[in-house]
């Protein structure tokens, strides 16, 4: 048993690909709880810095610095009345936010965190994403059908619209990416890399791709590279419906589209799945473009010294945020009101000061520097996500039918076309 | 201007002067609304600023309607006024000046004046089917339509 | 990898597939049916998974269970709900329908029975593609085998849409 | 010009496309609880889709029957309730009732109490205007607008609060003139929000002017031209915005406007993009014009010499003032005794919504929103 718990720890595949049951469900628990962890800490910060954005302080009073407000939100979500209109179609009613979050879950047994920290590679892993992301559409059109009211009802025809329509730009650049991990061509190093081979649609094989490639598919080819990450940086903000794109839950228009008739539970069910679903997005954007776990500058600043610089990242990275907690302790206001707040913060520094502590072995050090990574990178998109919203007004459906139809797709085409082109040429 | 408008329609004018600079006119209800499609044509009064009327309770002709009128071109306003009886209905001035849609039900809705030929006359402040009419003088500040607020909020009267 | 509990897997898989298809026909609300015949693809979405071909399982998913059904299920949203429960249902003649079905099925057992037979006598075994490469594999035949019919397929896609596009609007 | 007699709400009037593929109409009810009717207006769409067929506007929840308790208070009594009506913008509905009174007393205000209503009145069209552009912005989605106008409007009403005690509802003026002399360092305030302001401006400018989403969603959207504005009534920004030079404070001076220049900024398309630059433009006069004012309060008395118990002579009288909104009017007859026997108020939000119906013909339901904001109404103001 010990054998074969500890049997995996040697290997250099994913659990799944290596038949362990055992550690591909331990992933899946981590996942599970590191995604819910995020999707606590996003609804934080997103409150955070939006107010910050727009000359207010945001969350205050539960918790130091209002840390524990989500956890107050969603006490309050769980114990909250469970409404369901009269004439809403009962078991679509329920079934739809299930859908919803475990599409959204689902898609994370292929994100690679890691050269192994993955539950499992599919040999369809991109695909795999995609078409599973794809089904959540189906949770909002049954949640707004089922509601049996006009506001959802519009705001699933809209969302139905929107995700169908920007799939396709999504794909497009997908596949113009795919294309890029079987043309070996003059990398932006010049460094030229082998003939043109097999291209796969792993997540992990495409990132190997990009480390043997020695360029991250963003600069690859410039600029075309870049232009298909535009397109699905753009492409991904839609089918998340997030603003711009927020059309489906427009609150201005439709009071809060196709989940105005949910409330407590089921409500937070798609606030889950809508927050993982971003964090999905994002990581096909993390793997596909920006490297995925790759350490930035991984070939220009090369040797030991530079691989121990940047194996403490995570570690200095924690260590930096509990300073901010303790100069935000010594901040704090002296009264004996905030006693209690002022030792949670402490309390709070302690803990963030011992994980990047943790951090600083050189095993944990080691295993742990992949994740940071891309975490790193898909926080970056998160952030770029709260950005977003606090900036732009909101499109139009005409308009974001134009965008995706006429400017997204023909583009995304033209890039698909250009990168074949330019890959067997160089 | 008021020399041709005499001209044109009589002895209907039975008033036109000036108090405190303001120009106003009384016309005789036989003229309403021809003499408003003149003073729009005519004497370009484009725009209907008001529509509206008092109600006097011991006159004959207890209302009395009152259309406020501006002219762009001449950077001036007039009031022209008619005394109407009770349950006198006034012609529409919708065709004449689109925006008397709401300001005529607003009349209609506060006093019970009628205008025929409007195309959506009903009550637009008051909810349908509110009983009298508050801006006349014999309904008290404190009345109210008891029946329809028991009937429809389901609450007895808040006085 | 090694296949873990396949017949289980097979079982459930085909049972939800046939149990979402009784659904498809016997609900009155056309939106039910709709979400039964998701039920259907995806089921048969993992019983391609089974067979070895992820690359048509993905396929499955994306086209059919996230784009075409959500196509139709946006078409049937708008019709309203009480005209469609008030409609006459068209699985009435069952007599035809238990008859076809005795049919179809007598077919497969046949087919069945013959192939096993033929097995039996050749010694020949169903051809299994290697998990990784199957995608791979596709692609060679599609873009490579079969490119003309693949084209041509495409191209008759191309005429329908237009064809659509040209029934959809009232003026171009 | 399409004959704008036809644009009168009934819903039966829209002609829907009929296209191969029907699809439901929609009777979909906003309001009067919607994020975005900015208070308790319901509008009922008929929709094909997402495309408005035709709106009828619901209004009344806010009915108080001003004019009712007009009718049963003397005209000093009377002077708070103006202040309930359009509460964004108290000062101009106070301006407007005691000038209106003054004018049926046949009184002038002093010159000073003059210039200080015109200061006030002018810092309440910011206000009132900057809370536009926040819940319009917002209703477009840009939430940010929002909290950037507040925090300047924050620094109007701090103003409002040193000067008469009260942010909102001020009661600023009395029939007359003003009640309250000027505290020590009015002037120095009001210079100091002058400069604090005017870079404030531009930065709701940058946000939007020229936010490619925002042109997009605001060009061409609910257009009017001048003469529907004119037919329909419809005063303030929206008319000048379609290409009417008229602002009554040119046309009509009253209070000491005639001293002061400044521009009418009017736009050409009468689109919501223009609107909104409009009302930019008039922002900056309207600072323009606080600049001029608060070098040259004169002195001198803050009152006229009013009666203690006010009793106007027999008459009628009409007086507009130009409103954050547009053109408000009171009609006020006296009958000789201390209450006024009739008080009309005209208000600018009541006419103006009128051409919402309109406005929004033939477009998308977002673009319902964007005009009901546009229009800048005040539910208060349109119920009474």
């Amino acid at each position: 048993m010990l054998d074969y718990v500890t049997s995996y720890l040697k290997s250099n595949t994913t659990p799944g690909q290596a038949g362990n049951l055992l550690w591909a469900f331990i992933y899946i628990i981590l996942i599970f709880l590191g995604l819910s962890v995020a999707v606590i800490a996003m609804n934080w910060l997103e409150r955070k810095i939006l107010a910050h954005m727009q000359v207010r302080l945001g969350p205050m009073r539960v918790g130091p610095h209002g840390l524990l407000q989500p956890i107050a939100d969603a006490i309050k979500l769980l114990i909250k009345e469970d409404i369901m209109p009269a004439e809403a179609d009962k078991s679509v009613f329920w079934i739809a936010p299930v859908l919803v979050v475990i599409t959204a879950f689902t898609t994370f047994i292929v994100v690679p965190f890691g050269p192994t920290h993955a539950v499992t590679d599919m040999n369809i892993g991109v695909l795999f994403m995609l078409g599973v992301s794809s089904l959540s559409v189906l949770g909002i059109v049954m949640a707004g059908w089922a509601s049996n009211s006009h506001y959802p009802l519009i705001g699933a025809l809209r969302s139905s619209a929107q995700m169908v329509s920007y799939e396709i730009a999504m794909g497009l650049a997908v596949v113009a990416a795919v294309l890029m991990t079987s043309l070996h061509g003059v990398g932006l190093y010049g460094v030229a890399h082998g003939a043109v081979g097999d291209g796969t649609l792993s997540m992990i094989d495409i990132v190997k791709a990009q480390q043997d490639q020695h360029a991250w598919f963003i600069f690859k080819f410039f600029p075309l590279g870049l232009i298909a990450f535009f397109i699905f940086a753009v492409a991904m903000v839609a089918e998340t419906n997030r603003a711009p794109f927020d059309l489906p839950e427009a609150e201005s228009e439709l009071t809060a589209g196709f989940h105005t008739e949910y409330s407590g539970f089921r409500w937070s069910l798609f606030f889950l799945a809508e927050y993982s679903a971003m964090i999905a997005v994002s990581s096909i954007a993390v793997t596909l473009w920006l490297g995925g776990w790759l350490r930035p500058f991984a070939t220009w600043l090369t040797g030991e010294t530079w691989d121990l610089v940047f194996s403490l990242f995570p570690a200095a990275t924690f260590l930096l945020l509990a300073l901010i907690a303790i100069v935000g302790t010594l901040r704090m206001p002296k009264h004996p009101y905030f006693r209690v707040q002022t030792i949670g913060l402490a309390g709070f520094a302690a803990v963030l000061a011992l994980i990047g502590i943790v951090l600083l072995m050189p095993p944990v050090r080691d295993r742990i520097q992949d994740i940071y990574w891309f975490s790193l990178k898909v926080a970056g998109f998160m952030y770029l996500y709260i950005w977003y919203r606090g900036t732009f007004p909101r499109y139009r459906f005409d308009q974001l039918m134009r965008v995706g139809w006429k400017v997204l797709l023909p583009v995304g085409l033209g890039v698909l076309i250009l990168t074949a082109i330019v890959g067997v040429l160089l | 201007m008021v020399a041709t408008l005499k001209r044109q329609f009589g002895s209907g004018i039975s008033e036109a002067s000036t108090y405190l600079g303001q120009n106003y006119m009384v016309v005789d209800r036989s003229l309403i609304p021809e003499i408003l499609q003149v003073l729009r044509d005519q004497e370009q009064f484009d725009y209907c600023v008001d529509i509206t009327a008092v109600h006097y309770l011991t006159r004959e002709k207890p209302f009395d309607a009152i259309w406020i009128l501006y002219s762009f071109a001449r950077n001036e306003r007039i009031r022209v006024k008619t005394l109407i009886a009770e349950n006198e209905a006034l012609p529409s001035s919708v065709s004449i000046w689109p925006t008397a849609n709401w300001l005529e039900r607003e009349v209609y809705d506060m006093f019970g004046i009628a205008f025929e030929g409007h195309p959506d006359l009903k009550r637009i402040l008051l909810p349908e089917g509110w009983k009298g009419h508050p801006l006349r003088k014999d309904y008290g500040i404190i009345q109210q339509d008891q029946e329809w607020v028991q009937k429809n909020l389901g609450i007895e009267s808040g006085q | 990898m090694t296949p873990v509990a396949t017949p289980f897997f097979f079982y459930l898989l085909s049972s939800l597939a046939l149990l979402g298809g009784i659904l498809v026909i016997t609900r009155k609300n056309a939106v039910h049916s709709a979400l039964a015949l998701i039920l259907t693809l995806l089921a048969l979405a993992g019983l391609y998974l089974m067979l070895y071909a992820p690359f048509v399982a993905g396929v499955q998913i994306i086209l059919y269970a996230g784009g075409i059904m959500v196509l139709f299920l946006f078409v049937i949203m708008l019709v309203s709900i009480e005209k469609s429960q008030r409609e006459e249902q068209f699985n009435k003649q069952w007599i035809a329908g238990l008859v076809a079905a005795v049919a179809l099925g007598a077919l497969f057992v046949r087919v069945f029975v013959k192939s096993k037979a033929l097995h039996d006598l050749a010694g020949m075994h169903p051809a299994q593609l290697p998990e990784q490469s199957n995608t791979q594999e596709i692609a060679v035949y599609l873009y490579g085998n079969y490119m003309l019919a693949f084209e041509i397929a495409s191209l008759l896609l191309l005429v329908a849409i237009i064809g659509a596009v040209v029934m959809a609007k009232k003026r171009i | 010009m399409t004959d704008p007699s036809t644009y009168i709400s009934h819903l039966e009037l829209g002609e829907r496309d009929e296209t191969f593929l029907d699809s439901n109409e929609l009777i979909i009810n906003m309001g009067p609880q919607h994020p975005a009717t900015h208070g308790v207006l319901r509008v009922i769409l008929k929709l094909d889709g997402e495309k408005v067929l035709g709106t009828e506007c619901v209004i009344g929840y806010l009915h108080r029957g001003v004019e009712k308790i007009a009718e049963n208070r003397t005209y000093a009594m009377f002077n708070p309730y103006v202040d309930r009506m359009d509460y964004v913008a108290a000062v101009s509905n106070g301006l407007g009732y005691c000038e209106a009174v003054e004018k049926v007393l046949n009184v002038e205000a002093p010159p000073r109490a003059n210039y200080i209503r015109v200061i006030l009145a002018e810092l309440n069209r910011l206000a009132s205007h900057m809370l536009w552009l926040g819940t319009h912005a917002l209703d477009i989605g840009a939430i940010t607008p929002l909290f950037y106008t507040f925090r300047d409007r924050e620094e109007i009403l701090k103003i409002f609060e040193k000067y008469c005690g009260a942010r909102l509802t001020t009661h600023a003026f009395r029939i007359g003139g003003c009640l309250y002399e000027t505290y020590d360092g009015f002037e120095k305030d009001v210079t100091k929000f002058l400069d604090f302001v005017t870079p404030k401006i531009d930065e709701y400018e940058e946000l939007l002017t020229t936010n490619r989403i925002w042109v997009e969603r605001t060009r061409n959207v609910g257009k009017i031209s001048g003469k529907e504005c004119i037919a329909l009534g419809v005063t303030g920004p929206v008319l000048r915005a379609s290409g009417v030079r008229w602002d009554l404070r040119k046309a009509q001076p009253y209070a000491a406007y005639s001293e002061f220049d400044f521009e009418i900024p009017i736009g050409q398309n009468g689109d919501t993009y223009d609107r909104y630059l409009v009302r930019m433009a008039e922002m900056r006069q309207s600072l323009h014009i606080i600049r001029q004012a608060v070098g040259k309060i004169p002195e001198g008395p803050i009152m006229a010499k009013v009666p203690k118990v006010i009793k106007p002579p027999v008459g009628e009288i009409y007086h507009s003032i130009e409103a954050p909104k547009g053109e408000l009017g009171y009609f006020i007859v006296s009958d000789g005794s201390t209450q006024p026997y009739r008080v009309r108020v005209r208000p600018p939000s009541f006419v103006n919504l009128q051409a919402l119906d309109m406005m929004v013909r033939g477009q998308l339901v977002a673009d319902v929103i964007a005009v009901i904001g546009t229009l800048d109404i005040v539910l208060g103001e349109v119920d009474r």
